[in-house]
């Protein structure tokens, strides 16, 4: 089950109209060589992008964007990319903004089977706008529902090749989450392995999430 | 001193041995190199570690170790690593014991707003929300007013961050407790007098019987 | 050949190369002994791990590494091991392709009941409810019926472990389909009769205009 | 903040009435040691135990029971532990049985800040008896609960003095989420090793969810 192939091969899988899971946070555990990719082979459009922050001006997120590719974006945090932000103030609709621990969850429970669940987060701010609000033991959450892709890409520190990765450090942020809640997820590795190479203490995402395993050209991190 | 120094200084004399501190971006941020000797606390940053150390020294960067920030930065024996679902588990699920951020507006009841400014760019709430809703406790570290306008108000005006969550107010200016009656203040800065900070505070500020002056020598 | 080596033989062929698979306690465990040369599956054990191997030899038992019943086993190289709540979101989250389980009665929907009988001690459902709603597919692996009465049914009897949620019935008698029309035979064991596995079985059967004998040679 | 200390002190803490959190995976895990320091050094009772099967019969927790100290239990599967078989024939209210997956993540919600959840799982069986049933795409749903403890007793192979702690193989089942989930939580390692001893990558638990810390005296595992 060797599921090394390359950019090019595994970007083809993005198809127009598709919910995107963009692991990283800010640079750290971008997966910036599968966006390369995504740039140069693929020309899926009316993407919906699911990310932290949408990278900032100098990553591959806002090219993909400035191609006019993307009709929606659901993030925490958008002050570093500066499209999004015009986005949001252009169309407020196209703009979802979850706090950034209902964004995890969200995504945590898309991957989980878990429908949905209840957060005191976002009670009496502009969050709650169209959301249920309930009461347990005496304390106001909101029910916020689940979030799936289509399709995946994150990054890994080393990968071996039937999927297994270690995410050093703090790259892990959204990716480890990620990885296990779309149909299809692209992995790029800064190092691939044989299989049992990887101890197997330090598996951060097992192989059963992941689809496909690419060389990452970028740097550690 | 500077300001933002005596604030952060006086910030970081609320934290007690053994605490799970997380600190905003910006001033807050100072409150790490000002923790009192004898006194250890764990630092977590949200985007998935505890345990951290001192901001990365120029070409010693680790890429593997970044803050909320995005900088780089080092860790602390004992630090260990997450994801953000298990990192915001800790924030939400309560095991934050003080969070220390900056606002843009605090109201006597402690409602909160400290992420958008009406009519500008909205960068986005980020984890904001989640810290001030999870944390056992919330200071809020900051200049008393914005070039003279006030932030500390009968009511906010900006969207709130989150509805009555804020604990205690830092200030170049003064300490203040947000309580059941209204805003208490309990210590003030040196060479200032209490007329003031109440001219300086958009509401009425309870004074503390046992008003102190801010030591932070 | 056992009765039961014979199920677990023919429920060894649906199994594709790389599948992720749970197998039960009991009989469906004896499939991973059965399976294909050239098809490499990767046994998920709900109690936390994914890449089980063959049972721990005697003598040589890791305590660390034991499966859902408790048992010492070994683990094959790409295994890795995760909390309950992580092997459960593997499970619900329909990341398991196959699960192969016992049942005390399966319905003509699909109904499956296999973790209490009425009047009984109640052993507790454990992981069965998780896995046959989880699992991308649910075969059932046991004898035809039990001490001659029948386990396959119009309409369980016995409180249903989860509703229509049973793709295959692989028993000794034969492989049943659950359809939208009811339970199609689609093969049969060898040396029995159609009319034999109807007797054995408590609904009608649709017999498969394409009927098959079971071959495990 | 060395939190080492010894089993008869680190009971001390369990009061009548408590929810008590049992990590383990029938004998992998378990903290047995903590346990037996329930048996011989509190006599706290009325217990509520959540526990994913409350042991064996050879284990320590039957005996807890059989002195009278448990009024309820919590457990997915109670067949190795006859006491418990018992308490349900006798008073159908004192044991709540939910399905594996279902109790997990109600730990993992009590430790997250997640007040309840919906789950495909338990739709038409009796777990369904009492909750709300919603639909979410097309698919049934049930609402479940979040579970906390005012204690939690679990087992580590390594733990660092402030509470680090590296849970190894197929342990790390329900200990590695009870820990989260309770207001004093109890550790037995195996091993206890300085600070910075153990491997930042290798941390099951951060230190942060540890109270206190006692040398297990059981087997591995």
């Amino acid at each position: 089950m060797n599921k090394v192939t390359t950019v090019k091969e595994a970007v083809q899988r993005l198809k127009s109209g598709d919910t995107v899971l963009i692991g990283g946070f800010l640079q750290s555990g971008a997966p910036e060589t599968i966006l390369q990719g995504v740039l140069n082979y693929s020309d899926a459009k009316d993407l919906t992008i699911v990310s932290n922050d949408t990278g900032t001006s100098e990553m591959t997120t806002i090219k993909i964007m400035q191609q006019g590719r993307v009709k929606k974006v659901i993030a925490s945090y958008i002050g570093a990319n500066p499209v999004t932000g015009q986005m949001l103030m252009d169309n407020p609709e196209s703009v979802e903004l979850s706090p950034q621990g209902t964004l995890a969850e969200r995504i945590r429970c898309g991957g989980a089977g878990i429908a949905a669940f209840y957060t005191p987060v976002g009670v009496g701010t502009i969050v709650e706008k169209g959301k249920e609000k309930r009461t347990f033991n005496g304390v106001d959450y909101l029910l916020e529902t689940n979030i799936r892709g289509n399709i995946a890409f994150i990054k890994a520190t080393i990968a071996d090749k039937e999927g297994n990765c270690f995410l050093k450090g703090s790259t892990k942020n959204f990716n480890a989450i990620m990885a296990r809640a779309a149909d299809y997820v692209v992995v790029e590795a800064e190092q691939i392995v044989e299989v049992g190479e990887l101890d197997h203490e330090l598996v951060t995402i097992p192989g059963l999430f992941i689809d496909a395993i690419v060389q990452s050209e970028g740097q550690n991190g | 001193m500077d300001k933002k120094e005596f604030i952060a200084k006086r910030a970081a004399q609320e934290l007690k041995h053994g605490d799970v501190v997380n600190l905003g971006i910006g001033l807050p941020t100072m409150v790490a190199n000002h923790v009192p000797k004898g006194i250890k606390v764990l630092l977590q940053s949200e985007n998935g570690l505890i345990g951290v150390g001192a901001t990365a020294e120029p070409g010693k960067e680790n890429p593997y170790i970044t803050n909320a920030g995005g900088g780089y930065i080092t860790v602390i024996p004992g630090a260990s690593f997450f994801h953000s679902a298990d990192s915001f588990g800790i924030i939400r699920g309560g095991h934050v014991d003080v969070t220390i951020l900056g606002a843009l507006q605090v109201d006597k009841k402690g409602n909160l707003a400290n992420w958008m400014v009406p009519n500008k760019k909205v960068p986005g709430m980020g984890g904001a929300m989640d810290l001030v809703v999870g944390a056992k406790r919330v200071i809020i570290a900051m200049e008393h007013t914005a070039k003279g306008s006030h932030k500390i108000l009968e009511e906010c005006t900006f969207p709130l961050t989150a509805v009555e969550v804020v604990d205690m107010i830092i200030t170049d200016m003064g300490v203040i407790e947000v309580t059941d009656k209204g805003l208490e203040l309990i210590e003030i800065a040196p060479g200032v007098t209490v007329e003031e900070v109440q001219a300086a505070t958009g509401c009425e500020l309870i004074i503390s019987d046992n008003l102190k002056v801010i030591n932070v020598a």
